[in-house]
């Protein structure tokens, strides 16, 4: 698959094409965990964007971060009469039953970047195998070892706190001092607010590691550009590509929620096409510096 | 300096009698009003509506705020209010989980139960004994139980495995999930102790005068504080269905419950000023809401105009019925 | 100055009335409890809406309606429940809707306001030490005092008292029976409601007796002895 | 039955009283607007606590304090602000705090505390045709027969009543007055507070006169005329 | 049958002045008392605590707190409220990023203050005019706000690179930041707007008693509808001033906002069922709130346990002043 958005995706218009005839009707329904992140915003882009070349209807129910409502949400979509699903699931446990009902009711469920069990397809990455991977390229570079860290994370994440955990683990084991972590609630000028009580709590550290979206973007507005901290963090955006420019981003842990939209409803079209399902479709991290941000720039404009 | 006198027939017995009613029972038919027409728009306009199975997801999915509307309908008639509810329920589920994974489910449950009475009863204590405003003391229970749920549970759910404790949240019976029937039960009971009991008619006296109902002898803070006893527990026992209908449980659950609850009470009828609140209403309005969220996605609409339809509904709904049933409601505050 | 009424709440209060006061005339207005008196007078003073019927100011219907029209009329009113913010203090509730302030900077002259309170209360020889208190701790008789005070301070063209003495000392009751008839005196128009008849006989121009909300007898003192009022009062 | 009391707000409002009501007695306790007699009622009922002093009742110290205390006690009172809940209908009013209910289901048994309230009304004569309105609408007077009455009904030790005729009409008044000497000559103490003063030569016993906060005079009806009385208050 | 009299002298003048002053200034007082001692526990305990630097950054950040508390307070004081201003702030940060992206920043600012004050009369009339209560209004508008603030901007934030807007939120003058000092303006204003005008005094009648207010001839309508433009007006300049600050404007700015402000409002001894308010109260309000969140990280309180540590000091700031200066508090409501 694809790792940086710019390459071609394995186009829609082909996988349709391929297999064209065998279902007249694709309704699709997809529970999106909400709308405040650029991230699933982008995930919505890609799978409406290959809904309507693969000329499916799709309708995305947003959940706002209750696990309630997203079970509600695959209940609503089952009694509307959907032909598939696409779970982005809030809590992983939580989305059990009722992705289990649907799919008694022969409807495939194809989740997205948080790993379910029970699925057709998964599609994304494991966000804690992510999480690994983001702390071996740090101690790859060297900012592990006798180097001080702290974190701006959103704790009503479940998501996040996966990224937290696996990427302490790993970085920890390998030297790294972990100084304390302030919650940024997965809101913007909190985030901000947070990190900035971090680094005068901490004046010390080396990097701040930052979990999601929300808290990068407050992290580069409230630390300086000339200071000796920098961060490391998840989600490009267009405030997080200026501050890779500017040297306070040192380097950012990019997924392609996009390209997972895309192959989600691509995915779902084969199965109902009567392809067998393929289990896992790989979208891997990428890690963006000041090497290879010139890429990304395209995209966040 | 004349003076004449006219005298024109007053309204006749019958006619009288349902004014009368209508005036008294306003909150409740106004909410009954908007949902009959939203159920009718529904049903005609979102083919998959009006089947048995969506009414009965719709049922199950409601009945966590039914119930928590029950208790807040006797809190916000006695002039409190609860803002805790939503977090209480986030650590109820994530208690449940983690008890019902050391493998005593019934313990799990009864703890669960136990607690959110328990940490209702504080927030009572101090709302009544502390003399504080309930508002600010359920603000910050809002915070710190939240905080709590996050703090037990490392930000991680639990997933429920119990066959004791699923069917609370999955079972079925007479076509019916077990959550609506415990919702049903919840209003049947909440209508009796409003309506026919000392401590319901207590509570619209706290709220409707508390000097009054303290001078003649009854101790307002006991009831002050029973309600929101009430209200942790309801929202306990919210959280345990929560969990048991998703088999897993969250800190997070329960985000923004608190205001979905607090809607519902408000749509069927009860003043946020204390003294007048219908059960019935609330429920009413628990259905609307349900109905609301279940019927815009059955209709397709975008994601992004979702929350602005509902907003929308909800406005227009009291604007029709303060202009329709105004009349009625006199010059009363 | 009034003309027919009604009102229905679910139950018809006012079943036409009318009723028209001269200048300087001062009028009792007398009747059982739940006659419809309170009823009737806030809407002289534009507190309730009638459903229909006018009111006319020295042959004009009032323009427009409500209590700005009302008291832009010359019409004020002490109410039964005396109408008064808890939360403000003696001078602030004397003063409500008619503050001093400096046009430019719209400042409030607290000062200016505290003083002319101070002296309003004094005339009336109301006895309260200090206008910076806040109302609501007073004392039934204090409130009322200032309810009084807040009517009359303002040259009203019409007063309307409903039981401005249910809670005053005998004294204050005797003071505000001789301003009743100082302000007669000056051609303000009276409209009395109490249930102390005798105050009646004492000042009264004319009684007007409502029933059931129809006006049902009018009377005039020198004719009418207390039990005669009485029996008219109960529809007789 | 009362001990020493004082009380301060900021200011001082009693400043030490000491007052004794033998069974059957009735004591009008009169004073100027703010001297205080409402609040030393309140602590009578229970419904404000004195600072220091003591309330004995048949020479016991009553037990507890608070309003629950007063009432097992037998004292009952009729408030000057009426102390009603709006929103609750006449019966209910009526009963609140002594509800009749089925003890096993805990079931209101409404039907009987209406009909009861009924019957209470009409054995006062106050005229309210429909216990199951609610007393926020009715007019002043309404609410002050309702009051009444929830204190009357349930055989108080000691009856309070603090201006409980002001909104009264003349009839009613009359009726009051009445009820006063009943229950005093079935042993009942009562404690009128009132500014129509007549009345009070009408039923009382002995007059106390309360002047800023001190008790200031005790008097004889029989050997007191009006204007005796009228000094008295002023504090002379 | 015996009655004697006994004089005891009163308080001394003095005293009795200064008894007087506590018992009218309460709230305020007491929230000083809070603030004065979480001040001085945090300098003593956080080394970073008590330095210009951090000092000045926790004056920034709670700029958007204060501000839109002074408007609370106005609402509040009429016995209304407005959950609204969180979705507002967000919405005004969101269309101030698009609207500066096309190039005109002072349309952009200009537009983004006009919609708030708008956005806030349309609740405003809606209470009023429609007479709903405002708790519903401003919910529905809560929901329908952020989902319009999602909608224009699909959910992405704007870089905000204008050299004309960036000095709002992060210019400094004499030591202090731009948003510090707006928020010291709206304070002078608001405590003479509040306490010098007629309409503050209004805005206290109508939380007092508003058919008393009526009945003296002000229209309270607009009054009602006034505090709430106000509101509006005071997010969309939060909304500003964050966006500014973080140099981007998000959709998502501002979520549980409203929370923060109606909290740093009542701390500050404002009563919410109205008649009584304080805005220098709600400033040192919003300014406890903001040492605390600031002092537990400089603390290096555990993230799990902020929340909690948040919740627990907030009941017992306000519970220790209601024991403290409960006596002189007296017997009313
Ligand atoms: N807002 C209202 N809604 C419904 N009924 C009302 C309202 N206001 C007054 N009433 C009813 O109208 C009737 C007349 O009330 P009103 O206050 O005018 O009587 P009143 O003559 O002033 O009596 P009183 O001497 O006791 O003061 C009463 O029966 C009362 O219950
Ligand atoms: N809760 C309170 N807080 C502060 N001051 C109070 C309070 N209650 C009463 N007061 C003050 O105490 C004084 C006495 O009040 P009280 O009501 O006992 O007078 P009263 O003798 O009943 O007068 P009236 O004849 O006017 O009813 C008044 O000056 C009043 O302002
Ligand atoms: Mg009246
Ligand atoms: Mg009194």
């Amino acid at each position: 698959a694809c790792s940086t958005g710019n390459e071609e995706p394995t186009t829609p218009d082909a996988a349709a094409g391929s297999e064209n005839g065998s279902s007249d009707s694709c309704t699709i329904g997809m529970t999106q965990i909400n709308q405040t992140a650029i991230f699933f915003t982008q995930m919505n882009e890609g799978a409406q964007e290959a809904a309507d070349e693969l000329g499916c209807e799709l309708t995305i129910a947003n959940a706002n971060n209750d696990s309630a409502r997203q079970s509600s949400d695959i209940e609503n979509f089952v009694s509307q009469g959907v032909d598939g699903i696409i779970v982005v699931a809030i809590d992983v446990n939580g989305v059990g039953p009722a992705v289990d009902a649907a799919r008694d009711q022969d409807i495939p469920v194809v989740a997205i970047d948080a790993q379910l069990d029970n699925v057709d397809t998964f599609v994304g990455v494991d966000n804690e195998a992510a999480g690994k991977e983001a702390a071996e390229w740090l101690i790859e570079n060297g900012m592990a070892e006798g180097k001080s860290y702290g974190v701006v994370d959103a704790k009503n994440s479940f998501i996040q706190n996966q990224r937290e955990d696996s990427f302490r683990e790993v970085i920890d084991a390998a030297g790294a001092e972990y100084t304390q972590s302030v919650n940024g609630d997965n809101v913007q000028e909190k985030a901000a607010t947070a990190a900035q009580n971090l680094v005068t709590a901490q004046p010390d550290l080396d990097f701040v590691y930052t979990t999601g979206e929300p808290a990068t973007v407050g992290a580069v507005s409230a630390l300086s550009p000339d200071s000796d901290t920098v961060i490391v963090g998840w989600d490009l955006t267009k405030e997080v590509i200026a501050g890779i420019d500017s040297g306070l981003v040192h380097a950012v842990i990019q997924q392609n929620p996009r390209q997972e939209g895309v192959e989600a409803v691509t995915e779902l079209k084969a199965i109902l096409d009567g392809a067998e399902p393929k289990g896992f479709i790989d979208v891997p991290i990428d890690i963006v510096t000041q090497e290879n941000v010139e890429e990304y720039r395209a995209i966040f404009n | 300096m004349t003076t004449t006198t006219s005298t024109v027939p007053t309204a006749g017995k019958r006619e009288r009698h349902l004014l009368t009613f209508v005036s008294r029972h306003f909150g409740v038919l106004s909410i009954t009003v908007v949902f009959v027409l939203l159920f009718l728009f529904f049903s005609v306009r979102a083919d998959a509506f009006l089947t048995a199975d969506n009414l009965v997801n719709v049922m199950r999915q409601i009945a966590p705020t039914v119930i928590v509307a029950m208790a807040m309908t006797f809190v916000i008639t006695t002039g409190q209010i609860d803002l805790s509810v939503g977090s209480v329920l986030g650590l109820s589920a994530a208690l449940l989980g983690m008890w019902a994974a050391t493998g005593k489910p019934l313990v799990a449950l009864l703890g669960t139960l136990v607690l959110g009475l328990v940490v209702g009863m504080v927030n009572g204590a101090l709302a009544a004994y502390g003399r504080m405003q309930s508002f600010i003391v359920t603000l910050a229970a809002l915070t710190a139980f939240r905080g709590l749920a996050l703090f037990v549970t490392e930000g991680y759910s639990t997933p429920i495995e119990s066959t004791f404790l699923l069917p609370i949240g999955q079972g079925k019976l007479l076509g019916l999930y077990t959550p609506t029937w415990i919702a049903i039960a919840a209003v049947a009971l909440a209508w009796y102790v409003f309506n026919h009991t000392r401590f319901g008619r207590y509570v619209i006296a706290v709220g409707s005068n508390a000097e009054s109902l303290r001078r003649a002898g009854v101790d307002i803070r006991k009831i002050q504080m029973g309600v929101l006893a009430l209200t942790g527990f309801a929202a306990a026992l919210a959280g345990v269905i929560t969990a048991a209908r998703l088999a897993s449980g969250s800190p997070n659950s329960g985000t923004m419950f608190e205001l979905e609850v607090i809607t519902a009470v408000v749509l069927g009828g009860t003043s946020l000023m204390g003294g007048r609140g219908s059960v019935i209403g609330s429920a009413i309005g628990a259905l609307t809401l349900g109905i609301i969220s279940n019927g815009l996605v059955l209709l397709r609409v975008d994601v992004y105009w979702v929350p602005i339809v509902q907003g929308l509904i909800l406005v227009l709904a009291i604007l029709m019925n303060t202009k329709l049933f105004g009349r009625f409601s006199g010059t009363r505050k | 100055m009034v003309d027919i009424r009604k009102k229905f709440g679910a139950l018809s209060v006012l079943r036409g009335v009318n009723l028209r006061v001269a200048p300087g005339e001062v009028i009792g207005l007398v009747g059982d409890n739940g006659a419809g008196k309170s009823t009737l007078m806030k809407m002289l003073a534009g507190a309730v809406t009638p459903d229909s019927g006018r009111i006319l100011v020295d042959g004009e219907e009032m323009t427009g309606s409500g209590p700005r029209a009302a008291r832009s009329a010359g019409i004020e009113m002490v109410y039964q429940d005396l109408a008064l913010c808890n939360d403000l203090d003696v001078a602030a509730n004397l003063f409500l809707g008619r503050e001093i302030y400096q046009p430019w900077s719209r400042r409030l002259d607290h000062g200016r306001m505290h003083a002319e309170a101070a002296e309003d209360l004094k005339k009336l020889h109301i006895r309260i030490s200090d206008t910076s208190q806040e109302v609501g701790n007073m004392s039934g008789g204090q409130r009322q005092a200032i309810a009084i005070a807040r009517a009359v301070t303002f040259d009203p063209k019409v007063l309307v008292l409903d039981e401005p003495t249910a809670a005053l000392a005998a004294k204050e009751v005797e003071m505000v029976l001789q301003l009743i008839r100082d302000v007669s005196a000056r051609g303000v128009s009276v409209v009395l409601i109490t249930h102390r008849l005798q105050d009646l006989f004492e000042v009264c121009d004319r009684f007007v007796v409502l029933y059931e909300g129809v006006l049902h007898r009018e009377l005039d003192p020198a004719e009418t002895d207390l039990t005669e009022l009485v029996t008219a009062m109960m529809g007789k």
